[in-house]
């Protein structure tokens, strides 16, 4: 009944947006395009996927919008989270005199690569994923925002929260791609500011299927947490394989092992207890979440939206506000963005520093519990009613 | 020669109209956007080339082109500078036009190893990495004038090489192919894990520079701003050109026979004289050569490389176009870029599905035209209506 | 190695003593022997495809090589010519030791040879095939190659001339399709074409291996024709000959050795070897 | 010592299964002298066969592991059994008569296609799919080395499928035809032996052989994903070839050695090199591959080539 229920609203919804998509033309709306460019292919396409449907969505909830005064229109490109194909459809997007302004990039490196190509030709971005500091610190294009926070921000927290905790041993597993070296990098710095003791650290490929070898290694140590900076599909592997060697420390991922494809894969009763850290306010909590989350089911997407999923909808409701306020034209749209101050998005208050850089205010904590990422606050670990390991 | 006198009219006409006709359907091809329109393209080409065969076009063209090899040459770059002309402020298309050359370039280096001596080389992306990290490197850190650096980038993806010119010396096939796929993801996950050439992240590339001429700077002609990619393109298309008339000289030459008669048969060569080994290593460096400098170059054109751009994948790549074009036959290598390289691009509208359908192609053109697009022919030191 | 080494130096010493006195070594070693062979053995693994053989190949004298398939003949070629190293035993080729010498060495000596199932690039043309056989007197400089396309032109067409002059000595047709791919043309003429490859470097010891192969009885006997008609514009053109068309060998040899199970088990003129009953033997025993 | 004896069993627990992937390839190069490359994603599709069929189980609420066991094995085994042999008739002896390395390159494309098709249309098949773990889960105490029962029954039934295999191929009327057929195709098919059908049955044989290492690879990490395929494939293959193609031992030693280098790499590299990254062990076993076919070009065990001049 209820599922029968979901479905008439689902229907009648999705017929909404379909006219608002028919007529808008009918209104003779101005048509404005806006880029998306993230990995549709490959490994990490997981989470390309889930940020082009987000962006997506927020495309289409405002396109069924009467007041918005244009009529939105996505052009998705996928850059292989390869730098070359990132830098060719870049400049694809950039050249493009109709496109206004872009949500970019999920891959660090890629973003990297792209940058001065978006300020060569004066598109402004806003990139949804990427976490390596240099994008937005790094080099200084009044073009390039960043609606997500870096891997410092979430590092830090990291750090200090696990010494709360009252952990003393980490041993960290970080994949050999930016995001993997740049989290080892940083996590460890804060971790011995904080003086928490490391006691080996493992690089191994994204394409890794075998950890025993680490792993029983790691046994050897003893450590009281297992840290992995790393993507979804290694964290998979590498908590399942550490029940296979048992080895009971703490499991404590980044940003990266946020989704729910973690948990099915590791299994509700291995996930059960994981840690990872999200640049963010806990979205779920906030008004919009739960409309994202409603309204993304609707549209029957076949990938979830991941973890990064909810930056792709902000940047690209970011993007449109703009548009709305100074019309299509990328140097307006590029000095509103500059100007961001404490705008309420789906992932919280968005406020771009000098280097265009969302100063995150919190990274949210989350821990598996039953089967979902719980906010750590709200879970039963913070009330002490359950325990993570080794405590 | 007689023959001659009455090709040579035909010749120059065929030529000429051959040369507009393709050139205007690249400039439709490059432009076309919308999945209509690519797909229209695409069954145009596929009817046109069927019908070309059944109507015996095709030979006539090539006689043609055989008949006055100058002026075919000619008329391609003709038609390349067109297209550069007609695309002159649009970034992109001038991008892929300069990535299909210098890829292209990169596939004769391979073509020279595989097809002429027959040495298989599955990491044709290492080198060209190489080369692209060569240039970016000396470009930061030495006042070498860029031009050198490219020639530089060239001879230490060379050099580099020659580390597997024994094991690749001793094999044969795929345990050849074993050794280079082995060094190709060596190659890769070694910058990937050690930050010295900035590990995962990569490395920015500095601009080309001729004569205090910044290439990423751009100019303007005639009023009109032009893009900063034509610069490039150009010089895409001086080293293609050059790789070509080199690769095209030594397959008319002593060196591209004994390399043949290496590659067919090493028993029958050895008891007549032909050092195995020398054509072989030969054979081997210079494509590592052109492989190198097409890389060094396109990696100043991208402004930017990492680890991911020369992955075991992207060596497939080369490989792929190498094959596609016809392997020995540098002129397959043109269409076999485009389809390899552009047409994913043409593809993004299918989006998450792209590489599903392009790897699905390149299976079909496998199966239906084993030999590659354009077969090499038989060789003809010089070309009868030159003889 | 050693042992090797050694039964090369006793060779040396057997030649230096032949000079001097012919009764060392009467069997063997003549005076004017191009090629002298002695003790040549090969195994490969458990069979011995060479025996002990002792022979040797006069200056200038058409030689042919009989015996039953299997006996040995090729292999002795294959040694001869540097593909197979010899297990035992010396082979002396103009007064040096040729065992140990690279195919390519051996051929820069005078030494050519056709193959018994024919070994060309099927791919590549007529005159590509043939004018790799003097690959000894190509220039092979890159820069040569490259970038002095004229004078590359005229050895080029010097070389044309000379493959054409060839050609037409052994069948005017193939002239007019000499830039056409081997694989287009026929088991014979391809023959033709190999024989003209091991002709063009002018080699000063030619070895045959079943020339004539498959051929009909007409067609043997013009390739014969055709092999002396060079043969006599060549000076001192020594060639052995591998055939079973006995009267091949009855018009054009003038010493036949007969092999079985890698031994020589006869030698001399074709009636001398015809009337020997081992070779009767041989034969019968391989007719069964 | 329960270090070592971890390291060891991990070692032999890869290597299984890089044999089992590597022999699939000596099979095929056997017969046909081609390489098919997207053998390893045949072994993904396998373990997602064999995934498919247990969830189907549990649908029909069949919860009894050894049932649901049979279900998985049964099915990856007849899927990618079918699969291989579709492959064969439609893709490798089409393109037979044309030059071997682009039987390589169409395999490859192939192995994308097969990836990507996985990824595009198995239900969420971007990410890693839980695979259920359906071999009871004591351990054995073998001094202080302790071992988990699944992992020790899965090390013998991969050693005893080798040996299957290996009996099959050496013992068998159908064994006698592939190795006819192996020796020289022509006058197997002169002495009346049906070339396709031996050819497609050792295709089916060997694919077969890859969907169980890919059950076993399922069981062992209780998770699969569709890109575990690529680098099985290039392990498969650098271990035939390490062995020697065409000869059954040479892929099975080639394939514990290859993972020996990996383990030694990455359990020895870190205490020569502190804080190395232990991401150099494939550096390592590459570059140690690269040496050996250096000193033996034909492989451990050298191909039989009797070049006739």
């Amino acid at each position: 009944m209820v599922k029968a229920n979901t479905v008439l609203k689902s229907t009648m919804l999705c017929a909404a947006i379909g006219l608002g998509l028919m007529s808008a033309p009918s209104f003779s709306k101005e048509v404005v395009k806006i880029g998306f460019v993230g990995p549709l292919t490959g490994g990490t396409s997981s989470i390309g996927l889930g940020g082009r449907n987000s962006a997506d969505l927020a495309v289409r909830l405002r396109n069924a919008d009467p007041k918005s005064k244009y009529t939105y229109q996505l052009v998705t490109q996928d850059d292989e989270c390869r730098p070359n194909v990132g830098v060719q459809v870049a400049t694809k997007l950039a050249a493009d005199k109709s496109i206004i302004a872009g949500v970019t990039h999920f891959c660090s490196a890629v973003a990297m690569g792209t940058a001065p190509v978006f300020a060569r030709f004066g598109l402004p971005v806003i990139v949804w994923g990427a976490v390596l500091p240099e994008i937005t610190y790094g080099n200084d294009f009044k073009e390039v925002h960043r609606v997500n926070g870096t891997m410092i921000n979430q590092s830090e927290v990291a750090a200090k929260f696990m010494m709360q905790q009252g952990y003393k041993k980490w041993a960290i597993i970080h994949d050999t791609t930016d995001y993997g070296k740049g989290h080892n990098k940083y996590f460890s710095e804060f971790l011995k500011k904080d003086g928490g003791q490391i006691l080996g650290t493992f690089g191994v490929t994204a394409d890794q299927q075998d950890f025993t070898t680490e792993l029983t290694k790691i046994r050897e140590l003893k450590p009281d947490v297992i840290y992995f900076g790393g993507l979804t599909p290694l964290g998979v592997r590498i908590r399942t394989q550490m029940e296979k060697l048992g080895i009971k420390a703490q499991f404590e991922g980044t940003s990266g092992i946020k989704s729910d494809a973690y948990i099915q894969g590791v299994g509700e009763k291995l996930a059960e207890g994981s840690l990872s850290f999200l640049e963010g306010a806990p979205w779920e909590k906030l008004p919009g979440g739960l409309a994202f989350t409603g309204q993304y089911r609707l549209q029957k997407y076949s990938e979830p939206p991941e973890a990064y999923g909810p930056f792709a909808y902000a940047a690209a409701n970011l993007i449109m506000d703009a548009v709305e306020k100074v019309g299509p034209d990328r140097k307006k749209v590029r000095d509103v963005l500059n100007q961001t101050k404490n705008v309420d998005t789906l992932v919280g208050k968005v406020t771009f520093d000098e280097r265009r850089q969302n100063i995150v205010p919190l990274v949210t904590k989350y821990v598996v519990e039953d089967g979902k990422w719980a906010i750590w606050e709200d879970s039963s670990y913070a009330t002490g009613k359950r325990k993570l390991s080794g405590q | 020669m007689n023959s001659k006198t009455s090709l040579k009219k035909p010749a120059t006409i065929v030529l000429f109209v051959t040369a507009i006709v393709i050139t205007i359907y690249m400039w439709l091809f490059l432009h076309a956007e919308s999945q209509l329109a690519v797909a229209g393209l695409i069954v145009v080409a596929l009817i046109a080339t069927i019908a070309g065969k059944k109507l015996g076009t095709m030979q006539h063209i090539e006689q043609a082109a055989a008949s006055r090899p100058g002026l075919a040459r000619i008329w391609a770059i003709l038609g390349v500078l067109a297209l550069t002309a007609a695309f002159y402020d649009s970034h992109f298309i001038l991008l892929m036009m300069g990535g299909v050359l210098l890829y292209s370039t990169a596939c004769m280096g391979l073509t020279l190893q595989f097809g002429f001596s027959g040495v298989a080389n599955f990491a044709g992306a290492a080198f060209f990495g190489i080369g692209s990290y060569t240039a970016a490197v000396l470009a930061t850190h030495t006042g070498l004038p860029q031009l050198v650096n490219i020639a530089l980038s060239g001879l230490v993806a060379a050099i580099l090489g020659s580390v597997l010119i024994l094991p690749v010396l001793r094999t044969r096939g795929h345990y050849a192919a074993l050794v280079t796929i082995a060094f190709g993801i060596l190659f890769k996950t070694f910058i990937e894990v050690n930050d010295v050439l900035g590990g995962p992240q990569g490395l920015q590339v500095p601009s080309m520079e001729i004569f205090g001429y910044q290439f990423n700077e751009g100019f303007t002609l005639f009023g009109l701003d032009v893009s900063f990619y034509v610069s490039y393109v150009l010089l895409s298309l001086v080293i293609c050109a050059c790789a070509f008339v080199l690769l095209r000289a030594l397959e008319r030459s002593w060196v591209g026979l004994s390399m043949d008669v290496v590659r067919t048969d090493e028993t029958a060569a050895s008891t007549f004289g032909l050092h195995i080994k020398r054509w072989k290593v030969i054979a081997f460096t210079m494509g590592n050569l052109f492989a190198g400098i097409a890389g060094s170059v396109y990696g100043m054109m991208v402004g930017f490389i990492a680890p991911n751009n020369f992955t075991f994948s992207d060596s497939l790549l080369l490989l792929s176009i190498t094959i596609l074009g016809g392997l020995g036959n540098p002129i397959g290598l043109i269409p076999a870029a485009l389809i390899v390289l552009i047409l994913p691009e043409k593809f993004q509208f299918i989006q998450e599905y792209r590489v599903l359908l392009y790897a699905a192609l390149v299976i079909a053109i496998l199966l239906f035209r084993p030999d590659g697009l354009l077969p090499r022919k038989t060789r003809l030191f010089f070309s009868k209506g030159a003889a | 190695m050693t042992t090797e080494t050694m039964s090369i130096d006793a060779m040396n010493t057997a030649t230096a003593a032949t000079s001097a006195d012919v009764s060392a070594h009467s069997a063997t070693s003549q005076k004017n022997a191009l090629v002298g062979v002695s003790g040549l053995t090969m195994r490969f693994g458990g069979l011995t495809a060479l025996d002990k053989l002792d022979l040797h190949i006069n200056r200038g004298e058409v030689l042919g090589l009989l015996g039953p398939n299997g006996s040995g003949k090729t292999t002795f070629f294959n040694v001869l010519t540097g593909l197979y190293k010899a297990s035992e035993g010396s082979i002396l080729y103009a007064g040096e030791e040729v065992i140990g010498k690279t195919p390519q060495d051996i051929y820069r000596s005078g030494v050519a040879r056709t193959f018994q199932r024919s070994r060309l690039s099927l791919p590549l043309t007529v005159f590509d095939n043939i004018v790799i056989g003097d690959y000894q007197h190509m220039q092979h400089g890159l820069f040569f190659n490259l970038f002095r396309r004229k004078a590359f032109r005229a050895e080029y067409d010097a070389y044309v001339a000379k493959v054409e002059a060839l050609l037409n000595i052994f069948s005017p047709p193939l002239v007019s399709r000499m830039f056409e791919p081997v694989e287009t043309f026929t088991m014979i003429d391809r023959r033709r074409i190999e024989v003209c490859r091991a002709l063009l470097s002018q080699p000063r010891l030619l070895l045959l291996d079943e020339p004539s192969a498959g051929m009909t009885h007409d067609e043997t006997e013009a390739l014969m024709d055709d092999i002396l008609q060079v043969r006599g514009k060549l000076d001192d053109l020594t060639i052995v000959l591998i055939e079973h068309e006995m009267n091949v060998i009855e018009r054009i040899t003038d010493r036949c050795i007969v092999f079985n199970y890698g031994k020589k088990i006869a030698e001399g003129t074709y009636a001398e070897i015809t009337a020997d009953p081992n070779v009767q033997t041989a034969y019968l025993g391989e007719a069964e | 010592m329960s270090l070592i004896g971890q390291y060891v069993f991990n070692g032999l627990m890869l290597g299984v299964i890089y044999a089992m992937v590597a022999v699939g390839f000596t099979l095929f190069f056997g017969v046909l002298d081609v390489i098919k490359f997207s053998h390893g994603d045949t072994l993904m599709v396998g373990a997602f066969a064999g995934l498919t069929a247990s969830v189907g189980m549990m649908a029909l609420d069949i919860s009894s592991p050894w049932l649901r066991l049979i279900a998985v094995v049964i099915t990856a085994v007849g899927v990618t059994g079918l699969l291989g042999a579709l492959i064969a008739k439609f893709l490798i002896l089409p393109l037979h008569k044309a030059p071997p390395l682009n039987t390589l390159l169409a395999t490859l494309m192939l192995g994308t296609v097969m990836r990507e098709a996985v990824r595009l249309f198995y239900p969420d098949g971007s990410n890693s799919q839980p695979f259920p773990s359906l071999l009871p889960s004591g351990s054995v105490e073998l001094g202080d080395l302790s071992l988990r029962a699944d992992n020790v029954i899965l090390l013998l039934s991969g050693i005893a499928i080798i040996a299957g295999v290996h009996f099959l191929i050496t013992k068998t009327r159908l064994g006698m035809a592939i190795r006819a057929v192996a020796q020289d195709g022509e006058t197997a098919r002169l002495m009346g032996i049906n070339f396709e059908a031996v050819v497609l049955l050792t295709f089916a044989i060997g694919s077969a052989m890859a969907a169980l290492a890919g059950v076993m690879n399922g069981l062992y990490y209780n998770e699969i994903n569709f890109n575990v395929g690529l680098l099985l494939g290039v392990i498969g293959f650098a271990a035939a070839i390490l062995g020697g193609l065409g000869n059954i031992y040479g892929a099975i030693i080639g394939g514990f050695l290859f993972a020996g280098l990996q383990v030694l790499g990455s359990a020895t590299l870190p205490a020569l090199i502190p804080n190395i990254p232990s991401a150099y062990k494939d550096v390592f076993a590459f570059a140690v591959v690269i040496m050996l076919m250096a000193w033996k070009p034909t492989g451990l065990i050298a191909e039989k080539s009797s070049e006739r001049v």
